[in-house]
């Protein structure tokens, strides 16, 4: 790593030789470059925008080492992870376009305001010329808008809410991430499986965006089914007991809760509900089941055994066999020496597919490397074949839906892959009323 | 009705948690008039105090197991805890089931040694500072361990199960002849509702009937003329603190089993356990108690379905919305006495 | 001049030269250099070291003079926000009626909850104040969403209706918030050798209003008005039987420090336009408290340091990972550079906190005065210990 | 018809009875005091003077018009101060900014949002700020904290702070309580000055029976918050009711 802050490297070398400290260069950033923070030295910034402190912490941090190996792998150092298997082959290891990768990282609290002071750090201060990473929707939404108004790229880290490519998407903002409706369309099926078409269930939902999305999504996939919806509840944000909620559950008639909660919220819901015995229960005449639409693997750790035999979905698993997984999961666990997180999978991708757009592209600009990501097919990413779509920037590939393992063999093993839930059954029309509101507006260069 | 009774329990259960910390928080309020904000950090050690004994006892022996592989495709690692190949896989696996109780044993000297060290290290030294120095430290030493406790438990909820006797849960209305499954109630928050009230009777018992208590509380009526009576209000107090700590630390540990600790459980609950305290008002332990169990028994009501229809949001602000009621009706809270902490 | 004189008026003209001079000051080192880490002159940072500058000033003139401890200030500051954003989305995007009516609502707002709360002194009034805010909170984030936008924030669309402007920019993105056509975000770089300075407009605009504020509240505690209300702190007893209510000085030192904050939500807005429920959290309102106690209660120029001192860790430790601090001390021999990256890394990045934390210690227990009592020792050393005498006669007046 | 007339005034806290039928006429521009043996109600009775209590029953004017209902400030601004026991002042300001504040409150009322100018620019305020501290013969110490003065310099102060509002009626609670002798005859001869240079009624409450014989012109003596006798110094002296209502404190303290 020999130079992290080189935005002006070139300007610099300029100024000392021509003018000397004698007079000083004046003009406006906007007429100097083509667009915000064009990368004139020998390397590029990227601004991983993660969070660091708060309950996502521990999510951030594996990010970041996605993010890590993401950077070495581009810069042709390590042992390349999925840059071997990644179906474009317009990367070399050298760096992006020529330019060697470096990067800042930023603290995103988890809130609107934080990770936007972070982002906008990053784009002032640091000349990152492309944002990516975050643990939560609002940030995404938040941090998403603030690049599309600087003129620069943002590459969604792990956010399921359908708004970041529904009615809050932007041009300049683009999500490898699966959404509720996709954890809804994959769920479905399986449930019924599982479950029978005769079901009544009571949804919990967290009080805020995310959570309302993901039970719309669900209620409506499950309703399509036959199921019935008993009722939904909103629990505030700020709950850590959620015993005053669960409590009336199985006198409602219901035989499946739902548990629309991420994070710490689901963590004590699901352990709450356990505690209540509901697993234990016959209701209508059926076993008493639990569904967590969203699942993630430090989610099922913070739970422990309470998570055994739960169903929900995933984006992406270590443990699925293609060669992309394979690459990705041998280079993350030498190095680190535990596999990696679906968030560390989504951010590595994420970073790669920028990489990738901008060789193919031949330019940083952001509305070229829009273009280049808009419509782009690829593999061998660790989800099979994808989709980058280019009507709302939402990446379309399978699903997985898991379950608590019963009796795990050790502390990775905490779920197993119940299906993988092909592209074609959880995708749906860019007018879908779930999605619709928003325009992607005009891509924004910056100057 | 069942839906009452329901929401009751869960209201007993919820308070007593509120109750146990801002009884901590009182004593040391009221006897040291102290703004600590490192409170609810005291509480959160307490809980980390389990997750300790619970990684203690499954520290493990590794030996490679061919037959599988990791996810590196290396040979398994399998994990047999030093206890279990100490003790015999039953009594082995006996301890480690029992970790969050036997972590009480080991919490309480832990905790008190916390408080005395604090109370000496720290404390002693703003006591005569104003209240705003106090809050300043407070929360800097609040962040101080909660950084320190995520660096080396990370930030993630970690999981502490209750033992297996008292997992699941039992059909409280059946007892009382109504349907079954209509009012259920989990072993575990029985236990933590019972062991509350055995705390919460002790310090009680022991303020009222030691000789020392008597001291504390003639300090908390009046502190000048306990010191002008030449009694070494000095040594109580760091006492007191210990006192203190040991209960907030001791409600975390039994806490650990309902909800999955993480670094940032103290603050969540420090903000509640300061409306406790003020709501039952200030100097006054029986205040804080009332205080807890009645703004948990409020909590849990306003989250029933039949009023949030009427109301919508009534469970995000109940708590608070109830603060503003009592406090404007009551001027020094429940039980408030004059004088302390009005200025 | 301006009604002020002496030592206030070198106060505000220091702090009037600071403001300008911030690109300069706070870039201090070349933006190559290893330690261009530290520089803080960039726009965005700037820009909130001087807002919540103001947030502090106006929160010191209620508890610095009052000694009312409001826990639930950044309710006032999030109102503002809201108010600010609603305006740049029906009215205009110019910043003036939208910082007006974030003052207005937000000081009616205060006057509410002002007029309630006061009620109650000491801990009563702190914690009636935190529930109001806490309310606000959490409504906020759920059952207000179709008037705050909840989780992610209020924030512009391009569909906004906007009465005085269009809803689309020519380039089809949506229109930037502007001072009659002077774009808050337009930023001048000036390039001087190794270094880059950034001036920006936004920056500016916030710089003019902190020295408006700043020179507002010197002139409140100067006042007669800023007489009573140290006497409110000092004995209401006495004020009381002294044929004086202490209701509305005090109601009126809240809605005045309320519209302080409304001021300082408007401006974060009209800097980046969004507005986030978390503004509201009691963890928003802390850090103000925060600010000024660190930065030294009822000191003028204390509450401008705490707040800067504070925004700095935020924003600047935040940043450094291992990775830069393997730069840091990459020509050391190995196992040092290591040894120093383990120490160095619990402080830095994800650590931020605890530095932080520690700081608060430190101060507090050194220097009871807070920052400004740092500032006075260094001063006195500087003077020498000859006037060591001047200085003990000259203590016995009230810390200004 | 005296300035300050108390008229059947009673007093119950929960089962005590603190004040049972008091009536009190202090006629104007005299120098009254009220003594009584300790719980005798002298303190709850100043309470109800002042708006710090409201009495049960009774009635209590100020110079024809009623107090009760007022609040203490309002009470303040008909004319009537008060000193307390232990010297209420504003110990965080200097001794100038003490006496300053009455000097406000007599000139803008109970409350003037007084932002515009600056104290130092008020001349008026300051001419008499300055002229009360020179009476008080406490000029020098203009620059000091107030809460680093001796008690004795605080008494003087809040003296002074009540008669800059040029009270009609000045109220002072036990003012040598805790005082050494000398401090004691200071006061004294400061209360004999103050009563001789202007037009005021004073009201005192005392144990200080030296205090009380060498200023008061009348004197009630309370007892079990009943007026046993009022009558003039002389009288009071070898008045046997008075001896009763104290046996038992051999020396009045």
């Amino acid at each position: 790593m020999s130079k992290l802050l080189t935005r002006r490297g070139l300007l610099k070398s300029g100024a000392v030789g021509g003018a000397g400290l004698a007079l000083p260069t004046i003009f406006t950033a906007s007429s100097a470059s083509a667009f915000t923070n064009e990368p004139t030295g020998g390397t590029v910034t990227l601004g991983f925008n993660v969070p660091q402190s708060g309950p996502y912490a521990d999510e951030g941090a594996d990010e970041l080492r996605a993010y890590e190996l993401a950077v070495e792998h581009l810069n042709g150092e390590g042992d390349g992870g999925m840059l071997n298997t990644f179906s474009s082959k317009a990367l070399g290891g050298n760096g992006i376009m020529g330019k060697k990768v470096a990067y800042v990282t930023g603290d995103t609290q988890t809130k609107s305001d934080a990770a936007r002071a972070s982002a906008k750090s990053m784009i002032e201060k640091d000349g990152a010329i492309m944002i990516t990473g975050g643990s939560s929707s609002g940030v995404a939404v938040a941090v998403q808008g603030l690049c599309q108004e600087a003129g620069v790229i943002f590459m969604a880290g792990l956010t399921h809410s359908n708004d970041t490519t529904g009615k809050d998407k932007k041009a300049n903002g683009f999500r490898h991430f699966f959404n509720a409706y996709m954890s809804a369309a994959a769920l479905a099926p399986v449930l019924e499986k599982l479950y029978g078409s005769d079901r009544a269930a009571y949804h919990l939902t967290a009080d805020y965006t995310w959570g309302w999305t993901q039970q719309e999504s669900i209620q409506a996939a499950t309703e399509a089914l036959g199921w019935t919806t008993v009722n939904n509840v909103l629990t505030p944000l700020a709950a850590t007991d959620f015993s005053s909620y669960i409590a009336p559950v199985l006198n409602s008639g219901a035989d499946v809760l739902v548990l629309n909660h991420y994070g710490g919220n689901m963590v004590n819901s699901l352990t709450n509900a356990v505690q209540f015995g509901l697993r234990e229960k016959q209701v209508n005449g059926k076993n008493f089941e639990i569904v967590v639409p969203l699942y993630s693997e430090l989610m099922a750790k913070g739970a422990g055994q309470n998570i055994k035999g739960i169903v929900g979905s995933q984006n992406w698993d270590w443990k699925l066999s293609d060669e992309g997984t394979a690459a990705f999961v041998k280079s993350f666990g030498t190095k680190y020496g535990f596999p990696p997180s679906q968030a560390a999978q989504t951010c590595y991708a994420q970073t790669l597919l920028y990489a990738d757009a901008v060789e193919r592209a031949g330019s940083f600009n952001p509305c070229a490397v829009g273009e280049a990501l808009a419509g782009f097919e690829f593999d061998g990413l660790g989800n099979g074949k994808t989709l980058y779509r280019a009507d709302d920037h939402q990446c379309f590939k399978d699903v997985l839906v898991v379950k608590g393992a019963e009796d795990p063999q050790d502390e990775f093993h905490l779920v197993e892959i119940v299906e993988v839930t092909p592209v074609d059954q959880v995708t749906y029309d860019p007018e879908h009323p779930m999605f619709a509101g928003g325009a992607l507006g005009e891509c924004n260069p910056g100057a | 009705m069942e839906a009452i009774l329901l929401q009751i329990l869960n209201g007993l259960d919820k308070g007593s948690a509120y109750a146990l910390i801002a009884l901590g928080l009182t004593l040391i309020f009221g006897t040291l008039g102290v703004v600590n904000f490192a409170h609810g950090a005291l509480f959160m050690i307490g809980a980390f105090c389990a997750v300790t004994v619970q990684k203690v006892l499954t520290l493990s022996k590794i030996t490679l197991d061919p037959t599988k592989t990791d996810f590196l495709g290396n040979p398994a690692q399998i994990k047999t805890p030093y206890v279990e190949s100490w003790f015999g896989p039953d009594i082995g696996a006996a301890l480690i089931d029992w970790s969050v109780p036997l972590a009480i044993l080991f919490a309480i000297p832990i905790m008190l040694l916390i408080g005395v060290i604090m109370e000496r290290g720290l404390i002693k030294h703003f006591y005569r500072r104003p209240h705003a120095d106090q809050i300043l430290v407070t929360f800097g030493l609040a962040i101080v361990l909660q950084e320190l406790i995520k660096h080396y438990f990370g930030a993630n909820q970690i999981a502490t199960p209750a033992p297996d006797a008292f997992r699941g849960s039992f059909d409280f209305g059946a007892m009382l002849g109504m349907d079954p499954n209509v009012v259920i109630y989990p072993y575990w928050r029985l236990v933590y509702f019972a062991f509350a009230a055995v705390i919460i009777g002790a310090v009680f018992a022991f303020l009222q009937f030691t000789t020392f208590g008597m001291v504390v509380r003639a300090g908390m009526a009046d502190r000048e003329t306990v010191g002008l009576l030449g009694i070494n209000i000095d040594k109580r107090f760091t006492i007191m603190f210990g006192l203190a700590a040991a209960v907030a630390g001791m409600a975390g540990v039994m806490y650990a089993p309902i909800n999955s600790p993480n670094y940032h459980i103290g603050m969540d609950f420090l903000v509640l356990s300061f409306v406790v305290v003020v709501v039952g008002g200030m100097g006054s332990l029986p205040g804080a108690v009332l205080a807890g169990f009645l703004l948990g028994i409020l909590e849990s009501f306003a989250s029933m379905n039949e009023i949030k229809s009427i109301i919508p949001g009534i469970d995000q602000i109940i708590i608070y919305l109830a603060a503003i009621i009592i406090l404007l009706t009551r001027p020094r809270g429940l039980m408030g006495r004059k004088g302390v902490m009005e200025e | 001049m301006l009604g002020i004189k002496g030592k206030d008026l070198t106060l505000l003209g220091v702090v009037a030269v600071l403001a300008l001079c911030a690109p300069f000051i706070l870039n201090p080192f070349p933006q190559d250099s290893a330690m261009a880490q530290f520089n803080a002159g960039y726009p965005d940072l700037m820009q909130r070291f001087v807002i919540f500058g103001i947030f502090a000033v106006g929160f010191n003139i209620l508890f610095g003079l009052t000694g009312y401890l409001s826990f639930g200030h950044a309710a006032f500051l999030g109102v503002g926000s809201y108010s600010a954003v609603w305006m740049f989305k029906l009215l205009s995007m110019n910043v003036i009626p939208a910082i007006i009516l974030s003052v207005i609502v937000a000081g009616l707002f205060a006057l509410l909850i002002g007029f309630i709360s006061l009620r109650r002194s000491g801990i009563y009034f702190s914690i009636l104040t935190l529930a109001f805010a806490q309310m606000s909170f959490n409504l906020a984030y759920s059952v207000l969403t179709p008037i705050t936008n909840g989780e992610t924030g209020l924030q512009l669309s391009l569909d906004d209706p906007r009465v005085l402007g269009t809803s689309v920019s020519d380039t089809g993105g949506i229109p930037v918030t502007n001072l009659f056509g002077l774009e808050m975000r337009e930023t001048t770089t000036m390039y001087f050798g190794d270094w880059a300075f950034q001036f920006s407009n936004g920056y500016y605009f916030c710089a003019v209003l902190l020295l408006v504020s700043f020179y507002i509240s010197i002139r409140i505690f100067r006042s007669p008005f800023g007489l009573m209300l140290r006497a409110v702190k000092s004995n209401q007893t006495r004020l009381n039987y002294t044929g004086l209510n202490t209701r509305p000085y005090t109601l009126a030192a809240f809605v005045i420090s309320g519209m302080y904050a409304g001021l300082a939500g408007g401006l974060l807005a009209s800097m980046d336009p969004l507005a986030g429920a978390e503004r509201m959290q009691w963890t928003a309102s802390g850090e103000v408290v925060l600010m000024t106690i660190l930065g030294g209660a009822g000191t003028l120029i204390g509450p401008v340091l705490g707040a800067g001192f504070i925004k700095y860790f935020e924003n600047i430790f935040s940043k450094i990972n291992d990775n830069v601090l393997h730069q840091w001390f990459g020509g050391l021999p190995e196992g040092l550079e290591n040894g120093l990256v383990w120490v160095a890394e619990h402080f830095v990045g994800s650590g931020w906190h605890l530095t932080l934390g520690l700081l608060f210690m430190l101060v507090v227990t050194f220097l009871p005065g807070g920052l400004v009592e740092g500032g006075t020792r260094i001063g006195r050393l500087i003077r020498g210990k000859t006037r060591r005498a001047d200085e003990k006669s000259a203590q016995s007046k009230p810390a200004e | 018809m005296g300035i300050l007339e108390v008229k059947n005034v009673n007093k119950r806290f929960g089962g005590l009875q603190a004040l049972g039928d008091v009536n009190l006429s202090v006629a104007e521009n005299s120098v009254h005091a009220i003594i009584g043996p300790n719980g005798a109600g002298k303190s709850t009775l100043l309470n109800c003077l002042v708006g710090k209590l409201i009495p049960d029953t009774g009635s209590v004017m100020f110079d024809g018009q009623s107090v009760l209902g007022r609040t203490p400030y309002e009470i303040n601004q008909m004319g009537i101060s008060r000193v307390f026991q232990t010297p209420e002042i504003f110990g965080d300001l200097t001794v100038m900014e003490n006496m300053m504040i009455p000097c406000f409150a007599k000139r803008d009322g109970a409350f003037k949002l007084n932002v515009i100018r600056s104290v130092e620019g008020q001349g008026d305020i300051r001419d008499r700020a300055e002229a009360m501290l020179v009476d008080m013969n406490m000029a020098d110490k203009r620059h000091m904290h107030a809460a680093s003065m001796s008690r004795g310099d605080k008494r003087r102060l809040e003296i002074g702070m009540c008669l800059a509002q040029q009270p009609r009626l000045l109220l002072l609670d036990e003012p040598t309580a805790g005082m050494a002798r000398a401090d004691t005859n200071n006061t004294i001869d400061l209360l004999k000055q103050i009563k001789a240079s202007r037009d005021i009624t004073i009201v005192i409450i005392e144990h200080d029976m030296h205090v009380v014989f060498s200023l008061a012109q009348r004197i009630t003596v309370l007892a079990q918050g009943t007026p046993l006798v009022e009558d003039v110094p002389e009288k009071i002296k070898g008045h046997p009711k008075v001896r009763e209502a104290y046996l038992g404190e051999s020396t009045p303290a």
